[in-house]
């Protein structure tokens, strides 16, 4: 009979949460913030049975990975902005 | 003992380095607790210590590595604003 | 039965302990006083439309953007308890590099790691250092966690008094 | 399992279902920073080694500079629209 842990189960908690949340959630900053929590998660999960140097690598590229989805976020607000503002200007091109 | 005499070499030897690379005494700018100058009262002996306590637990007690302990942390003070940016 | 009201009892010593060294700490160094970064300003401001302290808000938000007295506190009392007191200058330094990270001048959070250490080297022969760590959690939790009204009026009545902020 | 363990369990179990559930974007950041907190006294209390103390100030500070970033665009994207 095995003991139960705790780390484990927090773990497992935080990753069915997070990716629930990524489907039902609908603001793209909400949709990053629930990834945090996914990736909170599997960092858990990859200490709890013991590999050390993983858990260290995949927590060094996780701000990576946020700020490079925020980066594109950022350039898709400003060319929707852009857009809008071209096409009040010369209405003639819009057509 | 002998602990405290390598935590000791790494202590005089940073603050001398500092010394030698003509950083000031404590921080120009006021107030204090916003400036990001650095100095040889505040960052300059944690770092020293720091480094020291790293090499102590990988290599072993050894008065050279002491040495260069404090070596690494003076350099590591005076050029901290080229290796993180300026802000 | 009787050990786990002692190790309860000794739980909530050491989170009374943290809570007053890095409140205080961190308030001296002036955090409530200004947002030291663009985010901070946000959640201060967002504290503030919830009917709390606008210094209190600063604060707040100022532990999430960047790793200060609180980090320091709790990863200088994992570092006791896992390697002895080296592993407190170890703390300071790796903090103190986070720090530089995130633009913070970065005063607060080493002097943190070495008073605390300070403190578990002196209280050792009563309570361990791993009573520290819970305690850690639970003070992080009465502030960012339970109530965020209440909380940031308490910590702006505290700035008030030692005349950081207004 | 400790009774340490199990009070910090019970704080991350809280943090965690009052993420999913809370309105706001900003206050969503508050219980971030808690729960990873928690996770990291955690990591700790379950390896009993040098290496994991490593391993749970790597986690934290990186942790941190992740909701930075957020909290900026937040800020960022509040001015543009």
């Amino acid at each position: 009979m095995k003991n139960l842990e705790v780390l484990p189960l927090i773990s497992g908690v935080c990753c069915i949460l997070g990716g629930l949340g990524v489907v039902l959630h609908t603001n793209p900053i909400n949709k990053i913030i629930m990834l945090a929590l996914l990736e909170i998660g599997m960092i858990g999960l990859i200490v709890s049975s013991y590999y050390l140097d993983i858990a260290i690598i995949s927590s060094i590229c996780e701000p990576i990975c946020t700020i490079i989805l925020l980066l594109g976020y950022m350039k898709y607000l400003t060319t929707i902005k852009k857009k809008k503002k071209f096409g009040r200007d010369l209405p003639v091109l819009s057509k | 003992m002998q602990i405290l005499i390598l935590y000791l070499v790494s202590l005089i030897t940073s603050i001398v380095v500092a010394a030698l690379l003509k950083m000031p005494l404590i921080q120009k700018s006021r107030p204090i607790r916003f400036s990001f100058e650095t100095s040889i009262l505040f960052p300059t002996p944690i770092l020293a210590l720091g480094i020291e306590a790293i090499f102590r637990n990988l290599f072993g007690d050894y008065i050279t590595l002491a040495f260069f302990a404090g070596l690494f942390g003076a350099l590591l003070s005076k050029y901290s604003d080229k290796i993180f940016g300026e802000p | 039965m009787d050990e786990i009201v002692v190790s309860i009892l000794k739980m909530l010593v050491a989170g009374a302990i943290c809570w007053i060294n890095f409140v205080i700490i961190d308030t001296y160094f002036g955090l409530p006083e200004q947002p030291g970064v663009l985010g901070a300003k946000m959640i201060g401001e967002k504290v503030k439309d919830i009917g709390g302290n606008l210094h209190g808000g600063y604060f707040m938000g100022n532990i999430v953007c960047s790793p200060d007295a609180s980090a320091g506190t709790l990863l200088a009392s994992i570092m006791n308890y896992l390697m002895g007191v080296e592993g407190g200058l170890i703390t300071a330094l790796l903090v103190w590099i986070g720090n530089r990270l995130c633009a913070d001048p970065g005063y607060a959070g080493t002097i943190g790691a070495l008073t605390i250490t300070a403190i578990i080297s002196l209280l050792k022969p009563i309570i361990e250092p791993k009573y520290f760590v819970a305690g850690m959690v639970l003070a992080i939790f009465t502030i960012q966690g339970l109530d965020h009204k209440h909380a940031s009026l308490l910590l702006g009545k505290i700035a008030k008094k030692m005349n950081r902020g207004e | 399992m400790d009774i340490l363990e199990i009070v910090i369990g019970a704080v991350a179990l809280l943090m965690t279902l009052r993420i999913f559930l809370e309105r706001s974007r900003a206050r969503k950041l508050l219980y971030l920073c808690c729960l990873s907190f928690c996770i990291s006294a955690l990591i700790a209390l379950y390896v009993k080694s040098p290496m994991g103390g490593i391993t749970a100030i790597v986690y934290f500070i990186t942790s941190t500079l992740s909701s930075n970033a957020i909290a900026y665009t937040i800020e960022q994207t509040k001015h543009i629209e």
